[in-house]
């Protein structure tokens, strides 16, 4: 590669970093109205036509306060990390194939990748927690690398089942194995991966390491300015990697009659994301204890059940 | 019929598996039924392969499932049935249906049930598995399986630290045989590439000249693993200990079946016997002393059941007295009739002890009055064939035809010698015992009657020990020889010496026998009027078995850093000091320089030299993670070291 | 530019397997083990080993460095600068044989002087499968039996430090 | 490219700083990372060689290593838990529980 070549690559992902920037602000600005929508109240409307400045005006609040690191925490680390959370959700989008001619990198191991970085993902919850040195935030980490830990396995064992329909762990291959969306074939999986999508983004009804009434605003208490700005924007593009992982692994991706497989892929991703508002607005959040059961005794039996369903179907079916 | 071979194993293992699995959710009751029932159905079907003419017929043989098949092995779990597999698997299964019935009543106190079933058909499928495997790797598992039961039901009552104690024992001893046979396996595996029993078998016979090494070696190694499950010399501590299992265990394993796994071993694989001459005398050669040994330890005891084991000891000396001779099928058929009288003498023992309040010693239980003349009767008939009283019992016909098949054998009139003085002990120690016990009793009214599931075993094991004799009648009989004739396909013929010898040598033992019974009279009066035999340690310690190996294995390291710690307190404090200072003193007063710089340095460097071994030595044992990690790494840096140069 | 991001990663992984010598708290002696094991996945990834890469940042420093950090966590363990210090007798032997351990590795992994390759070809992850269940299937099931066997022991050591 | 001899050293480097972390650090969770740095030691090394002759037993190998190290440490992570709830310490030397008692009783 030559030097013309290094710039366009590195312009080219400075540009996609800037376009999924700009996308999960339009998320959190977006959430807020669809909330208020659901719970029939009006939300941000003042700032910009419909209250659309919203997001830029909240970004230089939090941009131009202090940058206050309080004495008793471990400072370093402190810092460090509310980075790594939305890092590693904006590293994974570099195998996600946007269209059958447009994606970043097609790595014969992009799920694991993926799988790698989402694992890696917790280091910035649970350090942020311990960090911060109080009790509150040290309870939301342990509770996050708990939960981490038990919605890791099932998660990755569902993906498995697609991994053996399409053959490849390549994200590129298994949207072009998707005649039919894999949902079709794959609906525990589907089941699974989506509910442990939530439980990976810390959302409702999973979002025991923030829970406001329990922990005050677990491992993020004792964040603010520019470093909560992190956390806060590592969750959102969390939910749209994996609206966009869900639309690429079991809805078909770029798939779809008449139209171009951008249009497809994000018509499919915008309708996971809306799914995940309404969640938010309808379901209650979970107990611990029913958290940890429903990962270790409900999810991963069925992952293991639908990835010996899903061998024994490729063993006698597919191949014969 | 092959197709149901798979049930016999597989019927306890399955309700093993249940009461493991399930047992929480049945009455303690139906536990012992449904093990039972498990036991019966083994016995059903072997019964059923008698009837459908396996006795007659080809070996049965079942293959279920492949393990692995890795290259070209694939171990299988397979099972044959061939006559040698036919007689184990009828008196295993047979016994252990008789000791579950016994169970019933005899543990129907216990809290701990569903553990003791749960072991108790465990180790009915181990057994049944290591019987009927047709290759040595399945063969291994039924082993070890029931090696982990015998530990298991050994310290049943783990609560008491001398019979949990007592369990661990038996496991640590037997590993010691278990490896042995382990490193045979190994090394027939590397020769072989198979570990199936009839390629081994014929194989070895085909490539192994008669006494190489290799032979010699493997034989040595699977005879160490017989050893050691079989309890004979020097490997036989843990059986006396291993008493402290509820009686019917005592019967069931350590009388019955585990404790002739190491005979049935060495009758499955006794061609590889037959390669190397030396160990096959030395097998003989083990089983005599083990004899002698077995029955004067026997003499001195004071517990009932010790007594019994070690009357065991002795008995499977005869088994290995036997195979070592030549005579497999005498080998099986004392084998089978020790089964019946040993477990019929176990179970009255049981239950002598546990109508009188759990006593075990004989002199205590003599005092009692209250043994029902049933089992007074049973336990009669027991030492009467396990001493072999002459024509009417089973004992009588197996022990006389190994002795006589002994006089032909290599130095075969020593190894008669001795076995014969065994027999004369035999019937010592074991009338001692019923006069002691059973002599003063009259049957009274306050006599607690023993239930029907604890009577009938007795009652049919009686019979058996006086009529399972007649399928082989001695020597130059008129008198059919059905036993040894019927087994002639799997073995050869036992040379037999001249008639002549043979009636002389039948009719001495009977008058041993007789003789034997009448000291015991003797004896007891003697010991009633005070002069206890248990007096002579050395016979009641089982000749200090124990204490040699505490002394022998155990205490050297203990004692080196004892000495190291103990000299050094005593130079540092004691005399070095001392010496040093008059040392000093004598040398100021000659004041010759020379030999006060010597003097005084020597002893400093001895002292010094003390110092530092014992400082060293401790160290090794201090507990300290981080210094063993760096005694490791130290090892692992010299051999590098030493192996790189 | 291939070689300087390798050289670069080994640096790193060495550089913070040194660290955990040196620095007090435990979690920070975590933290740098997560880097020295991302940079070695990293080194994996260059030297051709796509699957052993992913599988080393999934299972080291997704699961099992988490349960460390999640232990330390719980235990709540502070940096006790006396304590976590050499052992009182001291550095320098095994400084020494640490020395000496190296330089013998190195002539031993050095003995049968390697031709350079020309290209390292990366191996793809479906060879490992086919090599992990093909002639190594005995060892897989060995692995497993190995796994239940730490699972239930595992599961026995938490339930006997609860009661 | 990288030479296979340039991947040993760093391999043998990693796993004599395992071995110096297991040495000289006495908190029970140092040590079991000294471990893992000792084992990614010879994990480097068994992947630098399988790719030299270009062959996956290496990364089969490795893989192995991993499956032995995650159940090593479920165990070893549940018995320094149980070790700090009974003694309250996790420094080796405060764990000396084996030691054999000075007047060596044999037990």
């Amino acid at each position: 590669m030559n030097f013309t070549q290094w710039l366009l690559a590195f312009s080219g992902l400075g540009l996609v970093l800037l376009g999924l920037l700009f996308i999960a602000a339009l998320m959190v600005y977006g959430e807020r109205r669809i909330l208020a929508l659901l719970q029939d109240r009006l939300g941000p409307n003042r700032a910009g036509p419909f209250g659309l400045l919203q997001p830029v005006a909240d970004f230089l609040k939090l941009l131009t306060k202090e940058h206050f690191v309080p004495p008793f925490a471990d400072r370093n680390i402190y810092i460090i990390a509310p980075i790594i959370v939305p890092f590693t959700a904006l590293l994974s989008f570099v195998v996600v194939p946007v269209s059958d001619d447009w994606w970043l990198a097609d790595l014969n191991i992009a799920l694991l990748f993926i799988l790698a970085l989402s694992s890696l993902r917790v280091y910035g919850i649970m350090l942020g927690g311990w960090a911060s040195n109080s009790k509150y935030p040290l309870f939301g980490g342990l509770r996050s690398a708990a939960q981490m830990i038990s919605y890791e396995l099932p998660m990755s064992l569902a993906l498995m089942g697609v991994v053996i329909l399409s053959g490849s762990f390549s994200l590129v291959d298994i949207v072009a194995a998707q005649e039919l969306p894999f949902i079709i074939f794959q609906p525990i999986g589907f089941m699974i991966f989506l509910v442990c999508g939530i439980a990976e983004t810390n959302r409702l009804p999973f979002d025991l390491p923030e829970a406001e009434n329990e922990l005050a605003s677990g491992y993020n208490t004792e964040y603010g300015d520019i470093k909560f700005a992190f956390y806060y924007l590592g969750e959102y593009i969390g939910v749209l990697l994996i609206a966009a992982l869900i639309a690429v692994l079991f809805l078909g991706g770029w798939h779809g009659p008449w139209l171009p497989g951008v249009f497809w892929f994000m018509l499919k991703t915008l309708v996971l994301i809306f799914l995940f508002f309404w969640l938010r607005t309808s379901l209650p959040r979970l107990r611990y204890d029913q958290l940890m059961n429903s990962g270790w005794k409900l999810l991963l039996p069925a992952a293991l059940i639908n990835l010996l369903g899903t061998a024994l179907l490729g063993l006698f079916w597919m191949e014969g | 019929m092959s197709q149901l071979l798979w049930l016999i194993p597989g019927a306890p293992m399955l309700s093993a598996l249940i009461i493991a699995l399930l047992g929480g959710l049945l009455q303690r009751r139906h536990l012992a039924i449904l093990a039972t029932c498990a036991a019966a159905i083994a016995f059903l079907v072997v019964l059923l392969t008698w009837l459908a003419g396996a006795a007659t017929s080809q070996p049965l043989q079942q293959t279920l499932y492949t393990w692995i098949a890795v290259g070209n092995w694939n171990p299988t779990i397979g099972f044959t049935l061939d006559r040698l597999a036919l007689v184990m698997v009828s008196v295993v299964s047979g016994i252990g249906l008789l000791i579950h019935i016994y169970s019933i009543t005899f543990m129907a106190e216990d809290n701990d049930q569903r553990r003791y079933y749960f072991f108790l058909n465990l180790f009915l499928a181990g057994m049944l598995i290591l019987v009927l495997a047709d290759n040595l790797l399945l063969l291994y598992l039924g082993w070890e399986l029931v090696g982990l039961c015998s530990f298991a039901l050994i310290g049943f009552w783990y609560r008491e630290p001398m019979r949990a104690s007592a369990g661990r024992k038996a496991f640590v001893t037997t590993r010691i045989g278990d490896m042995s046979l382990a490193l045979g396996i190994f090394l027939l595996y590397s020769q072989f590439n198979d570990l199936s029993l009839s390629y081994l078998l014929a194989n070895a016979t085909a490539q192994w000249e008669t006494g190489s090494q290799l032979a010699t070696l493997t034989a040595l190694l699977i005879l160490g693993g017989a050893i050691g499950k079989s309890a004979q010399l020097p490997l036989q501590v843990w059986l006396p200990d291993a008493m402290a299992g509820p009686s019917p265990v005592s019967a069931l394993i350590h009388a019955a079946t585990m404790v002739t796994a190491g005979v049935y071993l060495i009758a499955r694989t006794y061609p590889l016997f037959e390669l190397a001459p030396h160990v096959q005398w030395s097998v003989a050669a083990i089983g005599t002393l083990t004899i002698v040994y077995g029955a004067s330890a026997a003499l001195a005891q004071n517990d009932f059941k010790r007594v019994l084991a070690y009357s065991t000891i002795s008995q499977v000396g005869y088994m290995f007295l036997a195979l070592g001779c030549g005579a497999y099928a005498l080998a099986l058929f004392h084998l089978v009739t020790h089964a019946f009288f040993k477990s019929l003498l176990f179970l009255a023992a049981g239950t002598v002890i546990h109508f009188s309040g759990n006593e075990h010693n004989i002199h205590n239980l003599g005092r009692l009055d209250n043994h029902s003349p049933l089992v007074r009767w049973t336990f009669l008939i027991g030492a009467a064939s396990l001493a072999g009283f002459p024509l009417i019992t089973a004992g009588f016909y197996s022990k006389e035809a190994i002795l006589t098949a002994t006089w032909s054998a290599p130095a075969g009139p020593l190894l008669w010698a001795f076995a014969a003085f065994g027999v004369l002990l035999t019937a010592v120690y074991i009338f001692r015992v019923y006069f002691i016990v059973f002599q003063g009793s009259r049957s009274n009214a306050s006599t607690p009657s023993a239930p029907g599931s604890m009577t009938w075993p007795l009652l049919i094991l009686a019979l058996l020990s006086l009529i399972g004799g007649f399928v082989e009648f001695p020597v130059g009989w008129l008198a059919p020889h059905q036993w040894s004739v019927w087994l002639e396909d799997e073995f050869r013929l036992t040379v037999h010496p001249p008639l002549e010898i043979a009636y002389s040598l039948q009719f001495i033992t009977s008058l041993l026998t007789l003789i034997g019974i009448g000291l015991a009279l003797v004896l007891v009066r003697r010991e009633q009027a005070g002069h206890y035999l248990t007096k002579i340690i050395f016979l009641r310690t089982g000749w200090g078995f124990d204490a040699l190996y505490q002394t022998m294995l155990i205490q050297p390291y203990f004692s080196l850093a004892r000495l190291l710690k103990a000299t050094d307190a005593l130079l540092i404090e004691g005399i070095l000091h001392k010496m040093t200072h008059a040392c000093l003193l004598l040398a100021s007063a000659c004041r010759r320089g020379v030999e006060h710089g010597v003097l005084d340095k020597s002893i400093a460097g001895l002292l010094a030299g003390f110092r530092f071994g014992y400082a060293r030595l401790s160290a090794t044992q201090n507990g300290l993670l981080s210094r063993y990690a760096l005694m490791i790494s130290m090892g692992a840096v010299f051999l590098l070291s030493y192996w790189l140069w | 530019m291939y070689e300087v991001i390798f050289y670069l990663t080994a640096a790193i992984a060495v550089l913070a397997a040194a660290a955990i010598l040196k620095v007090t708290h435990p979690v920070h002696a975590a933290l740098y083990l997560v880097i020295s094991l991302l940079a070695l996945a990293l080194i994996f990834f260059l030297l051709g080993a796509p699957l052993l890469a992913a599988l080393q940042v999934m299972i080291y420093a997704g699961a099992i460095m988490v349960l460390f950090l999640f232990l330390i966590m719980v235990m709540n363990l502070r940096s006790e600068r006396n304590q976590s210090l050499p052992l009182p007798s001291g550095w320098k032997g095994p400084a020494f044989l640490a020395l000496i351990l190296w330089l013998e590795l190195l002539l031993l992994l050095n003995r049968y002087p390697a031709e350079e390759t020309n290209e390292n070809t990366a191996i793809e992850p479906k060879a490992v499968g086919h090599a992990l269940f093909g002639p190594y299937l005995v060892l897989v099931e060995a692995a497993a039996v190995l796994l239940l066997a730490a699972l239930i022991a595992a599961l026995y050591l938490s339930r006997k430090g609860r009661s | 490219m990288i030479p296979l001899t340039h991947s040993l050293i760093i391999a043998a480097l990693l796993f004599t700083l395992g071995l110096l972390i297991i040495l000289l650090r006495r908190e029970l969770l140092f040590i079991l990372m000294g471990l893992e740095v000792m084992f990614n030691g010879a994990a480097l090394t068994a992947i630098a060689a399988g790719q030299y002759w270009n062959n996956a037993d290496g990364q089969v190998l490795t893989i192995f290593l991993m499956v032995v190290t995650a159940a090593e440490l479920a165990v070893a992570l549940i018995l320094v838990w149980l070790a700090y709830e009974h003694f309250k310490v996790t420094q080796v030397n405060m764990l000396t529980q084996l030691k054999d008692d000075t007047r060596g009783e044999p037990p």
